[in-house]
């Protein structure tokens, strides 16, 4: 009774009803021609009766010379679940913003109707296309199809994961750097440490080009690199005044909700105190028309972002105010390689970059990787007086 | 077709994949407008216009929809679309007469348009029992229930702000649901088996014990076999030992459920990015449709969209009106469990005499 | 070289310069007729030259029957300073609000002049009144006539510290419970505890009339009693508006000051929403004729509050968020009575309550004491998902 | 007169110590005004009035001194005084003709009349030299060399707020110098020394061992003799070792010092409690007068004075002006030390976008 098709699968049946898009309608389209698809259903349908998942740990699975981008998963199930007694994940690396074209779309669909169970994530936390599930011997020749259409693997493991980034200039006014170029050009730039595991722990990267974080990158990211810029607002004033009579309140909406109450509104014109803004993009977020961010740009780079595994989860914290983000972007690398030499040499197993910060004391891991301390990296001084200074005086 | 095996070549290039439109104004749009539920444009200083309709993913999609996206791409978008950071898909149009039609093609085919500006978008989720061995319930399924029960507020119902909602299926939380407005979270609530007849085969015993936080798991010699021993009392059920060690299974179908946390948010606007926090200890997975979890998200929602203000977020909403008239509000009993009792315990307390009394 | 005397205290001499008033002249006038004072101006002299003190820990001393209530003291230049060798401290417990007549207080200048060193602090951190320095001969003697006159010890050591409060009722229209008679009647009804020393550590109270905290009770005492009040600020509109026309600018000093922005102001009507308020004082403080606290007034009993040692410093957290505060308080007394039990018995030694209440987690403490949990306990629900689940389901 | 020993008779009760304006009023005080410096009415429903005359004192007193206070008391108030919770003294009239001639009296004597309302009030301090073994610097003559400089702070010079200052000789802050505007602490910066010879004599090793919150202390046996030994790196200087073993000294004349902390608060007005935060590292301790100490303090208060709006406390005007403008302001220099590496570290990272560029 391994297929589905044999008893139905009436408890995943329900979860084909409803207006929101159903997998289940996903898997069971992609179960006529895939056994893998349907064997999947079957064991999915079991899972449910059963309340409990039927995968187990995967070995060390993968491409040559690769240590990361296929996550091994095996079922326990396997005599019931021939087909999927191997189900191997692929982690493809998406394009920077994940656009596409139909074409790249076709290609990768093809590769996988060839090679493995033609069901995906579009896409995976990270950012990655996930292609979902097959078995050991299939790893090569879909990664040889993969790398021909120039398509290469991400990361897993303890590797630097692969960077992801928000529409950026793409497509929004708002964006303060270039995130499809840095995030291409950091991924190109470090394909070794991408493909071959060699940190204590995961290392990731995603650029976000203004304060609104569009890729969670401040709560996800190891490394968060977050737009923002350090002259005045661009004002447009008749447009201001044009949002006033359009339904927004100024002083209520926007004035009000101004974190540093810098923002002052007088009925006809609007006042920025750009030394006190901390640009949080609220004002330019409500009248889009009205403000835009100023132009002298650039980003703030953030560290140590990671969930709660298992010290509790962190958000990654000033490490860098403000900095130019112009290719080639050499000062950001060298920082980063940096980062990665005094975390790879002093970590521990699995710690990872916000928890070393930490154990280590941030005053201390800013002296080995030779950054100033500066007030801006913190919210407030030390509360307690438990100092560690470092030499004393001894009498003659 | 045998060719020199090619390494390291990194992902395509997006520049070739970027429509013209928007090669033309890359890095110079002017601003944005709403046009509708699911419809943006942008416009640039050039005065082009990119009309973008957003459409719903399930984000688990089997190739023969990926080409039905790809079929809509060519016919309406010369061929150009892009997913979101929230695993929507977005068409990519000049044409602002193809938008109609457009939607039109994706609701015949089930894909709602909507979850542009004050909405709700997708639910970012994880693998459950479709994929990894970790899960203490199943992703795609709680999601597809929520949304389907939340589908109005994507599509186009009027509400204060963002609502961000994320799920993960373990601790691990690999939905990074750590800063959501509203995070659904699968929990083991039974301390691990420990399969002494092959842990120490499979695993490194000093490892297992290294793993646990709170040093519940101690070496042992069990009816002669070198293995491990646990003091239950110690465990706080974080999955770190059957992270690094099979022989210390979590799953348990009797034990295993849902928690819910509100309150999180990402963006700097107006306030600083907040964790979640937790609402809800434990509901039951309840399969196929989670029935407990529906109501109790869409509970939380309703309160928000009642009687939060205009661009407050869910946590900025409950600092406003502050925990205690939150409970009461959703009409959530207040637990031990709420109150933390981890490292940073004593800076979650109440440390002042400001209180509505 | 004993005394100042001799080759003078030209360091100190420095300190009776300046508007401010000067100890060193307290202990000079002092010394004219105590060899103590004359001695210890010689010693103190001595530690300005050298930049350290000259106290050496003090073993136990104190008076019959006590733990508590002196401070042993010993000079490490006895041969220098003889008359100093002994200089111990007595901790007398002063009448609540540190209110004294001119009699009382002649009384104790007298006794101390008989026994000690004529020098005291009026008074200590802790609220009691100090008599600083004598020899452990005299300890017994002072200690009788004291009682004889009215006056008991304080605390010291692992015991109940002497409880303090803010002036109160006494003399404060915003005094939202009787602090002088609480904490007189608390001293009294602990007088044992206060006096031997029994528990894992000290134990501070300290009561406030109102949220000002004019005893820093929330900062200084293990617990601290705040008066507070449940129902309406009472509001007089016509010394609101008086108070606009003399100087305050209503919205910017008033509404926009209060921590929830409850309070509005169209010119002429002050309204206070006072589901609300969180009654911070600020808008009471700032108009005390137009505004006062409600009617139905209490306190709120908040927990743990300590200096750094060892673990850093702790405020009080909130334990009972209302509690009427009337005669004969006993409510209070058996609160106060679980919690020693609890400590008591699982404290750790030199563990304060504080410390305590995290080690074993809030939640555990609260059901030990026999509390319930509420949110107004907490400034927000926990942030990881670590929680201690009691009991699990297993297969029949 | 030998009478029987009395015990456990508890302060006398504070009742028989009132005036009777007080006893009349007790409870039903309508509201106060602040009618000069140092001098303030409180009017009772029944419509009395007391006024109160606050004067300065160094706290450490000496009996003659105390005489004279009771002797201003009988002149000028039947009799009745109390002294505050920052040990100023108070005179309780209720002939206001009076004052005058009382804060004459006053300041004849050497006492300044003040500290009411927004002002610099006496600063809460304590031992020091003058009576503990644990001192890091002096409490009194510290105290006396700043307030002799803010003085003028004191007796009426219009200020913002109310601006508190503390004082503690050493890290167990009996001055509870960890909540206040301005916080002088004296610090110890070099580890203990160990006398060997007495050691297990005086102390008990385990308990000196488990004392030391770093685990920088070991049992070990020096030249035949069981003692302890140190681990220099760990050391953060907390003294709580010499406080339960008198053979660890850590009072050092070339080390010691004082460090200056801020923003600090305990008052529930507007903003809730908050602790102080470091500003200065390291000043030499410099006797007689501190020169160091006090240019700090008053450079602190300066810029406080000069830039903090109407009621804003020290740590409010920080928050508002952020840390980064703190800094610039006072010409502070921001330092590794600054940065905290304590148990709740992370939480004082800079943890959004949201910085003033
Ligand atoms: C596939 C994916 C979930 C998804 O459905 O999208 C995923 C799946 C797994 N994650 Fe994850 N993580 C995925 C994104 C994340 C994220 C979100 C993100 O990257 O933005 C996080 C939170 C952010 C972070 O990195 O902290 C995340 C935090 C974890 C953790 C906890 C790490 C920690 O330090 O707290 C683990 C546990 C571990 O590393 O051992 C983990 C481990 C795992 C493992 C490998 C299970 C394990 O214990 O080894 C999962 C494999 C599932 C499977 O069978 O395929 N995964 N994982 C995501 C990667 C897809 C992709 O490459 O695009
Ligand atoms: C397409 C996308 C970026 C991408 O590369 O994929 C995107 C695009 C835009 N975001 Fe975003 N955001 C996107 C994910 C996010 C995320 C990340 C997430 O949800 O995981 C965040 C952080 C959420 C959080 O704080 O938890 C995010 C926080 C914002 C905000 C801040 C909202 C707030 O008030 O906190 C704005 C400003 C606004 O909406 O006014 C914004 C605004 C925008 C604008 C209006 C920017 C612009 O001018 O084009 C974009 C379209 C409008 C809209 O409402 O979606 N975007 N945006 C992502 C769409 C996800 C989706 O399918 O729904
Ligand atoms: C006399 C006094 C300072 C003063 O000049 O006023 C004082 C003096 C001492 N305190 Fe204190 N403490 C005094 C109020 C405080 C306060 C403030 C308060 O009570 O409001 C605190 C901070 C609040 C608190 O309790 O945490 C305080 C926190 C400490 C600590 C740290 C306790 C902690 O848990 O962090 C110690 C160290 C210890 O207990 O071993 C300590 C220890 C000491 C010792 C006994 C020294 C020692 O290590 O044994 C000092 C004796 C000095 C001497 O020679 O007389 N003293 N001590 C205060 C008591 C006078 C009185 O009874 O009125
Ligand atoms: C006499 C005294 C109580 C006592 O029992 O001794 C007292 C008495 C008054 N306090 Fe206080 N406070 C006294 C110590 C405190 C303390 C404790 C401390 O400083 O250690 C605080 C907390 C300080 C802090 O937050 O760090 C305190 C915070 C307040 C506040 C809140 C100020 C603020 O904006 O944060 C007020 C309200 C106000 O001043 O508008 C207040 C108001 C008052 C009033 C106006 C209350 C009244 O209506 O009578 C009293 C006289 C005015 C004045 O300015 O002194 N009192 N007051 C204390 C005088 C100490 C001194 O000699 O200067
Ligand atoms: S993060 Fe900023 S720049 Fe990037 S898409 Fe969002 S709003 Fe635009
Ligand atoms: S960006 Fe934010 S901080 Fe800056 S002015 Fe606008 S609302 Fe205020
Ligand atoms: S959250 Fe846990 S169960 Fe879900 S995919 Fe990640 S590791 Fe697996
Ligand atoms: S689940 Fe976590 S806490 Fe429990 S034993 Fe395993 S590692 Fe330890
Ligand atoms: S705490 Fe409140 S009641 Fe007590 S004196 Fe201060 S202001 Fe008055
Ligand atoms: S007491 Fe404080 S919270 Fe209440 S209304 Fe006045 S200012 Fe607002
Ligand atoms: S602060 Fe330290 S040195 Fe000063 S009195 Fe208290 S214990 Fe003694
Ligand atoms: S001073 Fe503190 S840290 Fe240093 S050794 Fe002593 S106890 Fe340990």
């Amino acid at each position: 009774m391994a297929e589905s098709g044999k008893n139905g699968t009436p408890m995943l049946d329900e979860l084909e009803k409803g207006p929101w898009p159903s997998f289940v309608t996903e898997i069971k389209k992609t179960a006529e021609k895939s056994k893998m698809s349907a064997s999947l259903l079957g064991l999915l349908e079991r899972s449910y009766e059963e309340k409990i998942g039927h995968w187990k740990h995967g070995g060390i699975v993968g491409v040559m010379g690769y240590g990361g981008g296929v996550i091994g998963r095996y079922s326990d199930l396997q005599e019931e679940f021939p087909d999927i007694a191997h189900f191997h994940t692929l982690r493809v690396n998406m394009p920077s913003g994940w656009f596409y074209t139909s074409d790249a779309l076709r290609t990768i669909c093809d590769i996988w109707e060839r090679h493995g169970s033609g069901l995906t994530n579009m896409h995976g936390s990270t950012g990655d296309i996930i292609l979902l599930g097959t078995t050991t011997d299939e790893l090569e020749p879909t990664f040889a199809e993969l790398t021909q259409a120039g398509f290469d693997l991400g990361g897993s493991g303890s590797d630097m994961r692969t960077p992801s980034c928000c529409v950026g200039p793409a497509r929004c006014e708002w964006a303060c750097f270039d995130t499809l170029h840095l995030t291409n050009d950091l991924t190109q730039h470090f394909q070794d440490e991408l493909h071959r595991p060699a940190f204590p722990y995961k290392f990731k990267i995603k650029c976000a080009g203004c304060p609104n974080d569009c890729v969670a990158s401040i709560a996800r990211a190891d490394m968060s690199i977050i737009g923002t810029w350090r002259d005045e607002i661009q004002v447009d004033q008749a447009e201001v005044a044009a949002a006033a009579t359009n339904g927004i309140d100024i002083q209520k909406d926007i004035c009000n909700n101004c974190p540093t109450k810098c923002i002052e509104w007088d009925g006809d014109k609007l006042e920025i105190d750009d030394e006190n803004c901390v640009k949080c993009m609220h004002c330019i977020n409500a009248m889009p028309k009205a403000l835009r961010p100023g132009k002298d740009r650039g980003a703030t780079i953030l560290l140590g972002a990671k969930a709660p595994i298992v010290e509790g989860a962190l958000l990654s914290s000033v490490l860098v105010p403000f900095i130019k983000v112009e290719p080639p972007y050499d000062e950001i690398k060298d920082l980063i390689e940096r980062i990665w030499d005094v975390w790879g040499e002093h970590g521990k197993n699995r710690e990872r970059v916000g928890e070393f910060m930490q154990r280590v004391g941030l005053g201390n891991f800013l002296e080995a990787i030779e950054v100033e301390p500066v007030p801006e990296m913190i919210a407030h001084p030390r509360e307690n007086p438990y100092v560690f200074y470092e030499e004393y005086f001894e009498e003659e | 077709m045998a060719t020199e095996r090619l390494t390291d070549i990194g992902p395509p290039n997006y520049e070739q994949f970027l429509p013209p439109v928007i090669k033309d104004n890359y890095g110079k749009w002017a601003y944005h407008e709403i046009v509708k539920p699911g419809v943006m444009v942008h416009v640039g200083e050039s005065g082009d216009k990119l009309f973008t309709v957003r459409a719903a993913s399930p984000r688990l999609l089997g190739i023969e929809r990926i080409r039905d996206f790809a079929a809509l791409a060519d016919k309406y978008c010369d061929g150009h679309l892009r997913f979101t950071s929230r695993n929507n898909v977005e068409f990519l149009l000049t044409d602002d007469s193809k938008i109609d039609p457009l939607i039109k093609d994706l609701e015949a085919i089930g894909h709602p348009v909507g979850g542009i500006g004050n909405s709700i978008s997708n639910i970012v989720h994880t693998q459950g029992w479709v994929h990894c061995h970790s899960a203490a319930t199943d992703a795609s399924g709680v999601v597809k229930a929520v949304m389907d029960d939340l589908c109005g507020y994507f599509t186009g119902m009027e509400i204060p702000g963002k609502l961000r909602i994320a799920l993960a299926c373990c601790l691990n939380m690999c939905g990074a649901v750590h800063c959501s407005d509203i995070a659904i979270l699968g929990i083991h609530r039974r301390p691990p088996q420990i399969l002494h007849d092959n842990l120490n085969k499979i695993c490194e015993i000093p490892n297992v014990v290294a793993s646990c936080p709170t040093a519940a798991i101690r070496p042992a010699t069990v009816d002669g076999s070198t293995s491990v021993e646990l003091d239950e009392e110690l465990c706080m059920f974080c999955g770190n030992c059957f992270t690094v060690c099979p022989s210390m299974p979590m799953a348990d179908p009797l034990n295993d459920g849902v928690s819910i946390w509100v309150g999180g948010k990402v963006s700097n606007a107006r306030t600083e990015p907040k964790f979640s926090k937790l609402a809800i200890p434990f509901l039951p997975n309840n399969p196929p449709r989670w029935p407990e979890v529906v109501d109790a998200v869409r509970n939380i929602v309703e309160v928000w969209v009642k009687h939060a203000r205009k661009y407050e977020r869910m946590g900025e909403f409950i600092d406003r009106i502050g925990w205690p008239r939150f409970f009461k509000m959703t009409g959530i009993e207040f637990e031990k469990e709420h109150i933390d009792d981890f490292k940073y315990a004593g800076l979650s307390y109440k440390r002042s005499a400001q209180l509505r009394q």
